[in-house]
């Protein structure tokens, strides 16, 4: 089983991108489990989401506690002292960030993947939802699932233009995604 | 060199206190709701007992455990507890002997679907406190429902757009009107964008508090919820203004006035194309909410022609 | 110092509750008519228009209101009375979650009537068993002095620092709402000293305009089951202040009604009833009856129902040969009366003896006394060790 | 019962601000950030007035935001009547 902790910030689009990720593990034969936990729903206020996916049913309704992957869609959450808690070794991060690490944050991070999101969207979509591009840049950096998996699953909420666009972002996010691995 | 205006708005005067909240509180970039509020603490002061509900201004007027995000005495409760919970607060502080401004603070949800019996009930009582309903047209906080304020053809995601639905069927509640046909001492309806106004009514609804109730029907558009880009809020209210879409006028005992009077008002699609909730309207249904505004508009002219009726106002309810 | 002793009245149980509300000065009452406890408003209006009672009277649209107005009142620092019965009590749930929860020390009568689903104005206690998870005190009376005194206790015992809880006073609707009898009201000086102590307590938070402070901040993380916990402890802390606060009065007014539970006739029991309100004071004069006869049953009154008095019954029913309880409402989906499975939820400690349950009394259907002789036999026979039947709808299940 | 230790003196649920007044990092929610133009500004105080945060700071002749809790909504730059405040992206200014 794999598990994977989204964080975000209202309004993001951190809880879609989970269930986005669920849907194109579904597409694969894969069994998944995705929900949100927040507070009050509010832009810009924290926001946790997970996906679960496996090979066999999934019987855990727990948050998660160790993830194998952190996506993180605000750069701004790369501040909050808990990001990293419990974070698998070998574990894998996702980012959002116009910068790229020049120091490892945490050891248990070994392999991360950063996409300057936020650009991509506001350039292709026109607004700031850059949870569509960091799901291009988690299917290239992990190989968890597959790019076309990724696609299929945003046209499940869009259509139309903004699917185009969105589209667009995901591919983006492939190809664009800078990796970066630590011993 | 420009020439310096010495001269602020006169909106700083109407603020007797400071800003009761904390500097950062969680409401969406824009929100009216936000200047509403520090706006009603900076005129009414800090001893202003907010009695709140859930919704968009709960989680920044109620704590979290022992911790407050402003320092006005507050009450949480359920949306249909919102004006008889505020009776027993000011009564008892009546009987008490402790001059307090009791204001109750909740949506247009709440006010004019689950909570509306109550506050009805508490303006036939002449219960003394003051009633804020912020208008944003609907169940935001949840989520953009559509609640009984929602206007025609207003798209929310209980009335949503499809191969079948055009948005919201029926007409919106007139609540401020109802609420002013409750013979009340004071009821009125103001928004940002007449920030002085807005401010004058609060504090007269201090003043009209101690004869009965007093209902203030603020305007506060929903950047969320109605697809407004966020520094256009404030526009969105003005235009709102311009076009008689939204009114301002007070009611004591029933006598009406204008507040503000549009000489020559903005046609309606001025206003609707300043955000997304009525994009997929056609000429027709902008129509029927072109001739809705002008018909409230006549009527709303008309009662302005006659004096108070009901209860003199020599003789405050509640007595 | 012993009170002096009052006038005597013939009154109804509604009377007497506005006499006892009347009595403790409450400064808000709010209330709404509905049969059978409008009696109540009516009487305490006219107390108010009498200039006896000072307190601000609020004539609310709905039951909902008179809740939450007067939780409300009592967080602000005052004291609060309301009434209601059945439907009212339904139509009010929301605020009395939120009263308990908010621990609003609000004291409210509640006439005990059948709730909605099947139309009966009448009698039954289905509608504080609806209410028994709601975190509310819910004290269960028997007759006209009983209610007038437990409402003076209900108010100690719910403003009480320890405690700080509302407080339901329950009585069987018209069996005892409109039952007129003798009724010995205490003066005003005598309650206002008996309650006197509560002013040498610490006082409780409150809302105070001039403070920063929020009623009903949101519980996050475990703070919310701190608030929970703090409650349960305070709902056990009620059980023994409830019996002191018993003792009190006796002492004072010569009158007590052994706190939590009334024992009668048990010490030498074979076996015991357990029922509450008015089936009570019919049970007795059978038991007497049958005590003549040679059965040694023995009766135990149920006085407070939440929270929920099992060191008293089981110390008092623990070496019974058996226990029948008559319950005046269902527990849906257990088939049988409410007060007996909470009752049977104290086996380990009782011990496995027979426990009968006696479902009687809905809708104003008359407990008689053969219905509870009938009840007697039932238990008499399980108690020698016969086939018995675990639950019984008496009114249905006529003997040939 | 066992529990010995509570986080809260308080029975109920109560807050007090006085205790502990909670206060959000807003201005880390800001993607545009308003840049005040010092000469073009006439000490109107519009932007003061209609600043949902309230958070333009009075300097002596001109206003500027608390980018500490400025959202970056824009309702200043838009509603200022001389243009004076221009809203530049926020990665501009990250150091």
């Amino acid at each position: 089983m794999k598990e994977i902790r989204f964080h975000g910030r209202g309004g993001q689009g951190a809880v879609l991108a989970a269930r986005m990720l669920a849907i194109s593990c579904v597409a694969e034969g894969k069994c998944v489990a995705s929900f949100p936990m927040y507070g009050f729903e509010r832009r810009g206020a924290p926001v946790v989401a997970f996906t679960r996916f496996d090979d066999k049913p999934i019987m855990e309704k727990t948050q998660i506690y160790n993830p194998d992957c952190l996506v993180v869609i605000d750069p701004g959450l790369l501040k909050l002292p808990t990001l990293f808690t419990g974070l698998n070794p070998n574990g894998i991060l996702i980012l959002n960030s116009s910068k790229i690490f020049d120091k490892q944050p945490n050891e248990n991070l070994k392999l991360a993947g950063v996409v300057n999101a936020t650009q991509i969207a506001v350039e292709e979509v026109g607004r700031d939802v850059p949870n569509t591009c960091l799901l291009g840049a988690f299917a290239a950096v992990t190989g968890w699932v597959g790019l076309k998996s990724v696609m299929a699953s945003v046209g499940e909420y869009f259509s139309g233009d903004v699917l185009k666009k969105n589209l667009r972002c995901v591919e983006r996010g492939y190809n664009e995604v800078k990796v970066t691995k630590w011993q | 060199m420009v020439e310096k205006v010495r001269k602020l708005p006169k909106t700083f005067q109407y603020f007797k206190d400071e800003d009761a909240f904390a500097g950062g509180v969680a409401f969406c970039a824009g929100c009216p709701l936000e200047l509403t509020l520090r706006v009603l603490s900076k005129v009414m002061g800090h001893e202003t007992v907010i009695v709140g509900t859930p919704s968009c201004s709960a989680p920044v007027l109620y704590g979290q455990n022992v911790g407050a995000w402003h320092r006005l005495p507050y009450y949480s409760c359920l949306m249909t507890g919102v004006a008889s919970s505020a009776t027993g607060l000011s009564r008892y502080y009546r009987k008490a002997g402790k001059d307090v401004n009791v204001v109750c603070f909740t949506g247009d949800g709440c006010a004019a679907d689950i909570g509306f019996q109550t506050l009805s009930g508490a303006a036939e009582r002449g219960e003394r406190f003051i009633y804020v309903c912020y208008e944003n047209e609907g169940y935001m906080n949840t989520g953009i429902q559509r609640s009984s304020t929602t206007p025609f053809g207003a798209t929310t995601t209980t009335t949503p757009v499809g191969s079948a639905g055009r948005g919201k069927t029926t007409h919106a509640k007139n609540l401020p009107m109802l609420m002013a046909m409750h013979n009340i001492p004071y009821a009125a309806t103001a928004t940002l964008s007449n920030i002085d106004d807005l401010s004058k009514k609060m504090q007269k609804a201090m003043e009209k508090k101690k004869e009965g109730l007093v209902y203030l029907h603020i305007f506060c558009p929903c950047p969320v919820g109605w697809g407004i880009e966020s520094d256009m809020s404030i526009q969105v209210c003005r235009m709102a203004v311009k076009t008689n879409y939204f009114p301002l006028w007070e009611a004591e005992y029933g006598k009406f006035k204008l507040t503000t009077t549009v000489a020559n008002p903005e046609p309606i699609t001025k206003y609707v194309k300043m955000f997304r909730k009525f994009n997929h309207l056609g000429e027709k249904e902008l129509a029927v909410i072109q001739e809705e505004v002008n018909q409230k508009y006549a009527f709303l002219k008309h009662l302005t022609e006659f004096g108070e009726h009901g209860i003199p106002a020599e003789t405050p309810a509640g007595e | 110092m012993k009170a002096k002793q009052g006038e005597l009245k013939v009154m109804t149980g509604n009377s007497a509750a506005a006499y006892g509300a009347m009595l403790c000065r409450p400064d808000v009452v709010a209330s709404y008519p509905i049969t059978p406890q409008t009696e109540v408003v009516e009487q305490l209006s006219r107390f108010h228009a009498d200039g006896v009672l000072t307190a601000e009277m609020i004539e609310v649209e709905g039951e909902n209101s008179a809740m939450n107005a007067v939780a409300a009142a009592t967080l602000a620092g005052g004291r609060a009375f309301t009434a209601t019965s059945s439907w009212g009590l339904v139509y009010m749930y929301d605020a009395v979650l939120q009263a308990a929860g908010f621990r609003a020390p609000v004291v409210m009568a509640n006439v005990n009537r059948e709730t909605p689903g099947i139309l009966a104005v009448s009698s039954g206690q289905q509608d504080m068993i609806q209410t028994r998870d709601a975190g509310w005190i819910q004290v269960v009376v028997e007759n006209s002095q009983e209610i007038l005194d437990t409402i003076i206790m209900a108010f100690r015992l719910a403003e009480d620092y320890d405690i700080q809880l509302p407080v339901m006073v329950n009585y069987d609707g018209f069996y005892i709402s409109y039952l007129a009898e003798g009724v010995r009201i205490p003066a005003r000086e005598d309650v206002d000293q008996f309650l006197s102590v509560l002013k040498t307590q610490p006082q409780r938070t409150i809302m105070d305009p001039t403070r920063p402070i929020g009623a009903g901040s949101h519980g996050l993380m475990t703070e919310f089951m701190e608030l929970r916990y703090k409650h349960c402890a305070a709902m056990d802390r009620a059980k023994k202040k409830f019996d002191e606060i018993d003792k009190d009065y006796g002492d004072f007014f010569g009158r007590s009604y052994g706190g939590q539970i009334e024992e009668y006739r048990t010490e030498d029991a074979d076996f015991v009833i357990l029922t509450s309100g008015s089936a009570v004071g019919t049970s007795r004069t059978v038991v007497d009856a049958k005590r003549a006869e040679g059965v040694k049953v023995g009766l135990i009154k149920l006085r407070m129902f939440r929270p929920f008095p099992q060191e008293k019954l089981i110390k008092a029913i623990k070496g019974k040969k058996a226990v029948g309880v008559i319950d005046r409402s269902v527990n849906f989906g257990w088939n049988c009366g409410p007060l007996y499975s909470e009752l049977r939820a104290l086996t380990p400690e009782i011990g496995n003896i027979p426990m009968l349950s006696f479902i009687d009394g809905l809708a104003s259907i008359d407990i008689t006394k053969p219905h509870i002789e009938r009840v007697i036999d039932d238990i008499a026979n399980a108690a020698k060790g016969k086939p018995y039947q675990a639950v019984t709808w008496i009114p249905l299940e006529e003997r040939d | 019962m066992a529990v010995k230790k509570f986080s809260s003196k308080y029975e109920a649920a109560w807050s007090d601000a006085d205790q502990l007044l909670l206060c959000l990092d807003t201005g880390t929610w800001r993607t545009k950030r308003p840049v005040v133009d010092k000469e073009k500004c006439t000490y109107c105080g519009l932007c003061a007035i209609y600043c949902p945060p309230q958070c333009m700071i009075t300097r002596k002749d001109f206003f500027e935001p608390n980018l500490s809790f400025c959202k970056g909504c824009g309702i200043c730059a838009k509603e200022c009547p001389r243009a004076a405040i221009v809203m530049l992206p926020e990665g501009d200014f990250t150091s």
